[in-house]
């Protein structure tokens, strides 16, 4: 090690140690075994130990670091969270912080978006389907029919506009019905906007690929698969179910709404609509009057809890936690973070249930009573890094039909990473909590999860289908490794600043460039050079 | 459907990089983003020459400027990612998981070489993969049946062959080895001028070199990584 | 600001012609060289499919030139890397043959490619030796055969001796024709180099073989096709086959007058005589064949004769009764079974035609006089007017015919002879026979010569046809020694003329009561641009005239005269439509541009391009056989026309090299053997990659 | 969300709530039910509940298997005698396939 970085582990070495006595071991081994699954070389001693030694400071460093400035952050601005400096020494350490939970969130980003394009692209190249504009959408009435491409680009911007006028309104009622706490409206509109996507453009998927590779079947059995795959989706995304079966399905309905963006928008209007909804959600998010920004405000103030659904999130700590402490309560509460649940309805009541739930362990759990004060401004702090999911949560509530659904993505757009603070809250908690931990290690990372919008992943994969449906790889690759180059700064971007951010801009603006950049100049020179075999 | 040629040519050229990205990637995060990052900055050098390339309508048929330029870019975004590696080494240190990856400066080294070498290769052939898996072998207008087996190893070869450069490239400014880095270009402009004769055929001409460059390339990364005819002693000695 | 925007300006310049200069080659073109022909489809019939159709991923064959039927032998017994795609020339392409082809099956033989060398050719029909064989005229409901040709004796006194039946089969195969030369020779040549050549190595080379794209939708027959269209099973309904359907033209003499209450009264006094014959052709492969000598010399006729009485008898006052009318129709998809006349003869029975849109009272069959159908003239000098039983009619028919025929005045060189029996040649007469066989027909038929009927090969060489481009006025009738300088006796011209003149004196006489004494006759010179419009170019004189003025010029191929399904093209019929309307009409120099808008008003170009208003007799009806109009009709009851045409996406056909399995197998093991390596290998190395790079500080002291 | 960490009345809720529900014609559910609740049922050290998760699971799998095995089955009579049925197949088809019987 060279001495630059030498000093802080070693400090956390020490401090690490003791915490390490108080109730690490069997989970260090067990880290070593992960280590010796995951990673082959951790086998001989030497690195045991360090790989052990590293990852226990990993969480102590957050401890001795960030536990002051907590208090501080608490104490002066009541939790608003941006990375209100405490000391510049502290802020670093938390940026530090931040990026090492990206570095690994990052990743749990890139396997889900990933997949979710390889759906598409794997779509578009077999079922000639979805690669044809026959039919239009109700927004677009500008079909681009004319040769000329100035009467192109004009039908495409029209276009374009209109959809995003329906955006934007479709936002601004959110926000109105959200003020008025019409969650039940909103809610019934995001059972059935998934309802609709699992059943009926589910049923269309399954006809085109059938007839695309000319596979004959029969109703009973085509029923039964419709059926069966629709109710468990319901189930795993709306109600409970296991982690995995929710992520898939949540990618396979991002693909799904890709696809059908791809199939329905002229050519030209899906570009242009890709820009567009990256400068939507720049303001949305971002602007301080931006309708985003308003949600999460108003959700701030409410101090609510609300459900994920429909947004792709690795984290299921909410239901542990919840169901850990007060099993009855919490149900609600887990349905209502983990997934999405119809009994969010009563949802302030739930809600206070979940703070109930997260906040009496502290006194019991603090090793410290210094640490329950913390714990609690902590959860409220960590409740308030959730509302902007939770906000955008809401505008799913809208999706009933297009217009709906297209709302609901470009509302649901958006990055949001629980804080330091609230990571520590749980790492805190976590102490206490004598689970069978068998999955702990990598919980504690889940924990803090980055919340990924589905409409990220629609909007990425519709560029990146977008791309391949002209037969050239290298486009597709060239967009894709742009679209994960993006989402990289993004989360870079999100890790330093602590806010919520939204994730279209960047990556579309990359994907845009890179693909139009591809096709156009890469691709002859690509091809001149592999048709005579030369390799650069 | 010659869907075997496909696969056949797809485990050639991507196998070992696949395993590498299994072993050695895969598991630690900050490896794969800088996998991906590379990946990128080649994807940039590319953008950069084929602009070039196409803005010199008069050269256009004249690949060896292309392919000098686009060689010449590609080591300038090399020595780009160095500078930017070793300035985040901090962070990468505070984000790192396993150490390792800071420790060894030639992991870095390594997995940027990976990057460029893995995306390099499918550009240049994944069209070509893609347009093999019809009913049909090359050889109607010219070109020999070999074409696609000999795409698929020249590929291997490029990906190797970066990896191996960006472990010299990256010593030898730590170390301020001009000979390397000269080395380093000097062989990416070979390769890739010894491949123009692919159009005409030669494959044994040039399949040959390169591969004869690769295992030298190979030896003196290995050499610079640390590694001695003693450890590969032990190495196979299992101890 | 400015100059970004003129920056931008020259980038985005550089790019839109640097993009258009761009050539970039991908592999695929280097691989693949498509071929272009013309390829054989599916039609289905109530109990049958017919056709052809590649698999669903196209079919792929190694190319075998079949010069003699050794070679054929060679393939069928000792195939050494099928399967196969036979080059066969027409005359090889016999019955025995394909079918020989056929039993091998598709792991043997998988394509057949008929190339267009003709030398050696005698003769090529794929249609039965006895044409609609199966919806002629029956004696008695009990046999499924018609009773006017008997396939099962003796072939030379069927209606087409040389008929291989071959367009009735069903092949598991796609045949596709290749027509153009250097796609021969780019299909030959590929053979010559890669595989003529040490046959016994054919398992382990790479091999020139073919792709044939040709996969048709529609199975087993129409009845389940058109279930399957009909019934909509899911959201995006697929079609699976279209019934064969057209337009039959039909033209008065003279204008009928409108009534208004048309579905009260029949036509009640009006008497017609129907001159018909048919319009369409059909051959084996898609887009191709003319039917000249089979189907075109008789629309010829049937043209000129409307044109001359139109020219001789102006007005119905010449008449002796002025009931009388003439009736020319023109029967569309006749090849299948009398599409267009078995509906025309079912709207009759319902009083459906006209069809009431003309505000024309309906016409049923007690209104017709006669019938005079022209069938197929191979030989316009020797004819045979066929009867079902010797009528007065008939005879007196006859001898009206041959007394112009053979008057020395005119010397056509025609010869005219009754046949009364049940020997009726396969034209549309016989489904009226078919409804009432009492009904007085006559059809003007001579005896079969042609030897490439409804195949791709009957076209203006087979008829002999060359156009003179008099570029005479031929609107006009013309006298007898006129033309004698342009055509010589033999030309087609003049056998149309002469045919032509002497049905249309014949029909002066009986309507008119009196004897033709004019010494004006038909004119060849309308029968030259005619046959120059079908057989050549839609882009000529005769269908300028007959459009309206400024309208686009036809495409220079002649127009397509298969019946094809709805949707597809019609233009023979648009194109006879025009032409019967123009040669029929009557001008009205009183009425200005502006008032001749809607029909029976149509503004031609006219001979001189200069448009003028005509009072026009002609119509369209539809040519759509009556079994998809009845519902739940029995498929197999063989009443009605059955046939439909299958759909499909796309007909295409592409060489390149097929790999060895050799070469393939070497490609995918070598494939994997690197990859398991290359796996183990780097196991090892990055398990115990610390030992291997053991003094790491070192290197990264510096 | 994670079962390992629901407490042990949820988990037996969660999984005869899965069971229940596998009546309604839903074979994947059990499916899920079974790969869920493996664990708890067999893996874990035993506690009051487990007995009735096991059985849950069990007959969850039963009844998969048993799904599973009439659904293959009535597959392949159909799709072997769809040519055969003719008229009835077509209705009953989902999807008719292009260019065969």
């Amino acid at each position: 090690m060279d001495a630059t970085s030498a000093t802080p582990p070693d400090a956390d070495g020490s401090l690490s140690g003791a915490t390490e006595r108080l109730e690490r071991p069997p989970k260090r081994q067990q880290q070593q075994q992960q280590q010796q699954q995951r990673t082959n070389y951790g086998t001989n001693n030497a690195d045991a130990t360090d790989g052990a030694v590293l990852t226990v400071p990993s969480v102590v460093i957050r401890e001795s670091g960030s536990r002051p400035s907590r208090l501080n952050a608490g104490g002066n601005d009541g939790g608003h969270s941006s990375g209100s400096g405490p000391g510049p020494s502290q802020h670093d350490i938390e940026e530090e912080q931040g990026l090492k939970y990206g570095a690994q969130h990052v990743i749990k980003l890139f396997v889900p978006v990933s997949l979710c394009m390889l759906v598409v692209v794997a779509t578009i190249n077999s079922i000639s389907f979805y690669n044809s504009t026959d039919v239009y959408l109700l927004y677009t009435p500008f079909h681009e029919q004319s040769p000329e491409p100035s009467v192109k680009f004009w039908n495409a911007l029209a276009n374009s506009l209109i959809l995003m006028s329906v955006v934007v309104v479709m936002t601004i009622l959110l926000i109105v019905l959200y003020k008025k706490r019409c969650y039940r409206v909103i809610h019934g509109w995001l059972i059935l906007s998934s309802f609709m996507l699992l059943f009926i453009f589910t049923y269309l998927y399954l006809e085109e690929l059938l007839r695309a590779y000319n596979i004959p079947m029969d109703y009973p059995t085509a029923v039964l698969i419709m059926w069966n795959f629709g109710v468990a989706g319901m189930m795993a995304i709306h109600w409970q179910g296991p982690l995995r079966l929710q992520q898939g399905y949540l990618i396979f309905v991002a693909a799904l709404m890709a696809l059908v963006f791809i199939k329905y928008l002229p050519e030209w209007t899906a570009w242009a609509v890709l820009a567009a909804i990256s400068i939507w959600d720049l303001i949305a998010v971002l602007s301080p009057r931006g309708p985003l920004r308003i949600l999460v405000e108003t959700a701030q103030e409410r101090n609510e809890q609300i459900f994920p659904a429909l947004i792709y999130s690795s984290t299921v700590i909410y239901t542990y936690m919840g169901t850990h402490y007060t099993p009855e309560e919490t149900l609600p509460t887990a349905t209502a973070t983990a997934t999405s649940s119809p009994s969010f309805s009563n949802s302030t009541t739930t809600t206070r249930a979940t703070q109930n739930s997260l906040a009496s362990p502290e006194p019991a759990a603090g090793p410290s009573s210094s640490s329950t004060r913390p714990g609690n401004t902590r959860t409220n702090q960590q409740r308030q890094q959730d509302n902007p999911s939770a906000a955008e949560e809401e505008a799913a509530g809208f999706t009933q039909e297009w217009s709906a659904n297209l709302s609901d993505r470009v509302a649901r757009r958006q990055i949001e990473v629980q804080s330091t603070q609230s990571a520590n809250g749980r790492s805190n908690e976590y102490r206490t909590v004598t689970a069978p931990d068998s999955t702990q290690q990598p919980e504690a990372q889940e924990e803090r999860g980055i919340k990924l919008g589905l409409g990220d992943f629609i909007f990425y994969s519709v560029l990146v289908g977008k791309a391949s449906s002209y037969g050239d790889w290298t486009t597709t690759i060239a967009c894709f490794v742009a679209i994960l180059i993006g989402l990289c700064l993004t989360l870079l971007l999100l890790a330093i600043w602590r806010k919520a951010l939204p994730a279209l801009p960047i990556s579309i603006t990359f994907g845009l460039i890179f693909c139009f950049a591809t096709s156009a100049v890469v691709k002859p020179f690509m091809e001149n050079l592999s048709a005579k075999q030369v390799f650069i | 459907m010659t869907l075997p040629e496909f696969f056949g040519c797809t485990f050639i050229a991507f196998g070992p990089p696949f395993a590498l990205f299994v072993f050695s990637i895969a598991n630690d995060p900050v490896r794969i983003i800088i996998l991906i990052a590379a990946a990128f900055f080649w994807l940039l050098s590319l953008l950069l020459s084929s602009l070039l390339w196409f803005a010199a309508v008069p050269l256009r048929d004249v690949l060896v400027f292309g392919v000098v330029f686009s060689v010449l870019f590609q080591e300038c975004f090399r020595y780009i990612i160095y500078r930017i590696l070793r300035s985040t080494e901090q962070g990468l240190h505070a984000v790192a998981e396993d150490t390792r990856v800071t420790e060894n400066k030639h992991i870095l080294a390594y997995v940027s070489g990976l990057g460029f070498g893995i995306i390099s290769a499918m550009f240049a052939l994944v069209n070509v993969l893609a347009d093999m898996s019809g009913p049909g072998t090359m050889g109607l207008k010219g070109g020999s049946e070999f074409f696609f087996i000999t795409s698929a190893a020249q590929a291997l070869s490029i990906v190797l062959l970066h990896t191996f450069w960006s472990i010299i490239f990256f010593n030898a400014f730590d170390t301020n080895n001009y000979v390397h880095i000269g080395y380093v270009v000097g062989t990416h402009l070979f390769v890739s001028l010894l491949t123009l004769l692919n159009a005409d055929g030669y494959y044994w001409a040039t399949l040959l070199p390169n591969y004869i460059v690769t295992v030298l390339t190979g030896a003196i990364a290995f050499k610079v990584a640390g590694g001695t005819g003693r450890s590969i002693k032990r190495f196979i000695m299992c101890r | 600001m400015a100059p970004q925007k003129k920056a931008a300006a020259i980038w985005l310049l550089l790019f839109l012609q640097s993009t258009a200069t761009v050539f970039s080659e991908r592999t695929r073109d280097k691989m693949y060289e498509p071929i272009l022909g013309a390829s054989c489809f599916r039609r289905l019939n109530g109990t049958h499919q017919t056709g052809c159709s590649s698999t669903y991923s196209g079919s792929v064959g190694v190319l075998h030139l079949v010069n003699v039927d050794a070679d054929l032998e060679f393939l069928l017994n000792s195939p050494p890397s099928p399967p196969y795609a036979p080059l066969i020339r027409p005359h090889l392409f016999t019955r025995a043959n394909l079918l020989r082809l056929k039993e091998a099956g598709p792991k043997i033989i998988s394509v057949v490619l008929l190339i267009n060398r003709t030398d050696k050719m005698k003769q090529f029909s794929h249609e039965l030796n006895c044409p609609n064989q199966y919806s002629g005229l029956k004696l008695n409901r009990s046999m499924s055969e018609t009773a006017t040709c008997d396939a099962s004796g003796n072939v030379a006194n069927t209606w087409n001796r040389w008929g291989t039946g071959l367009l009735h089969e069903d092949f598991p195969f796609p045949i596709y024709y290749i027509g153009e030369d250097k796609d021969i020779f780019k299909l030959e040549d590929c053979f010559e180099k890669f595989n003529n050549f040490n046959y016994e190595s054919h398992a382990l080379r790479s091999l020139c073989a073919v792709e044939v794209k040709a996969f048709m939708s529609a199975a087993v027959n129409s009845e389940v096709c058109i279930r399957r269209t009909n019934f909509i099973n899911n959201l995006g309904g697929s079609r699976y086959c279209d019934p064969m359907e057209g337009r039959n033209v039909y033209a008065t003499l003279y204008p009928r007058n409108a009534s208004e209450n048309v579905e009260v009264n029949v036509a009640g006094s009006e008497k017609f005589i129907i001159v018909s014959c048919r319009l369409d052709t059909t051959s084996m492969f898609d887009g191709l064949g003319m039917g000249a000598m089979g189907s075109l010399v008789g629309l010829a006729i049937l043209t000129q004769v409307a044109h001359m009485l139109r020219l001789l008898l102006p007005s119905p006052g010449a008449l002796s009764d002025r009931q009388r009318n003439v009736l020319f129709v023109v029967f569309d998809g006749e090849s299948y079974d009398y599409i267009g006349s078995q509906r025309f003869v079912y709207d009759m029975e319902h009083l459906a035609f006209p069809s009431p849109s003309t505000h024309t009272a309906p016409i049923s069959l007690e209104n017709i006089e006669f019938i005079l159908d022209i069938g197929a003239l191979d030989d316009v000098a020797n004819i045979k007017l066929h009867t079902l039983t010797s009528t007065p009619l008939a005879n007196q028919l006859l001898q009206q015919l041959n007394r112009y025929a053979k008057s020395p005045r005119y010397n056509f060189t025609v010869n005219i002879e009754s046949n009364v029996g049940y020997h009726i040649p396969p034209t549309s007469a016989q489904s009226f026979l078919r409804y009432d066989p009492k009904l007085p027909v006559l059809i003007l038929n001579s005896v079969p010569s042609n030897r490439y009927y409804h195949s791709i090969y009957d076209d203006l060489e087979n008829v002999e046809f060359t156009y003179a481009n008099a570029s005479k006025d031929y609107t006009t009738l013309a006298d007898i020694g006129d033309t004698a300088n342009i055509f010589n006796s033999s030309a087609l011209q003049m056998g149309v003329r002469n045919v032509s003149s002497i049905v249309a004196m014949t029909l002066y006489e009986i309507l008119s009561g009196k004897q033709y004494q004019g010494s004006l006759v038909a004119n060849p010179l309308l029968a030259d641009e005619f046959f120059y419009c079908f057989l050549q170019s839609s882009d000529c004189p005769l269908f300028k005239a007959a459009s309206s003025p400024n309208s686009p010029a036809g495409p220079q191929q002649p127009p397509m005269r298969y019946i094809s399904v709805q949707g597809g093209s019609q233009e023979s019929s648009g194109w006879t439509y025009r032409m019967l309307g123009y040669l029929l009409s009557h001008p009205q120099p009183a009425v200005s541009k502006e008032n001749c808008t809607q029909l029976p008003l149509f503004f031609f170009a006219g001979l001189n391009g200069t448009g003028e208003c005509r009072l026009t007799t002609q119509n369209y009806t539809h040519a759509l056989s009556p079994a998809f109009l009845i519902d739940n009709y029995d498929w197999r009851s063989g009443d009605y026309s059955t046939w439909t045409e299958s759909t499909w996406s796309l007909l295409s056909a592409r060489i390149f090299l097929r790999p060895s399995n050799v070469h393939e197998i070497t490609t995918l093991s070598i494939g994997i053997v690197v990859f398991i390596i290359s796996f183990c290998l780097i196991y090892i190395i990055s398990s115990r990659w610390e030992v291997l790079f053991e003094d790491v500080p070192a290197s990264n002291a510096a | 969300m994670d079962i390992s960490k629901a407490p042990n009345p949820r988990k037996l809720q969660l999984c005869r709530t899965y069971f229940m529900t596998g009546f309604a014609l839903l074979p994947f559910v059990w499916a899920i039910n079974v790969c869920w609740f493996c664990e708890e049922a067999f893996r874990k050290p035993p506690y009051p509940e487990q007995a009735q998760i096991k059985r849950y699971v069990i007959y969850s799998a039963i009844g998969t298997l048993v799904w599973t095995i009439a659904l293959i089955s009535w597959i392949i009579i159909f799709q072997t005698n769809r040519a055969a049925w003719g008229a009835t197949a077509d209705y009953m088809s989902f999807i008719i396939p292009l260019g065969s019987a």
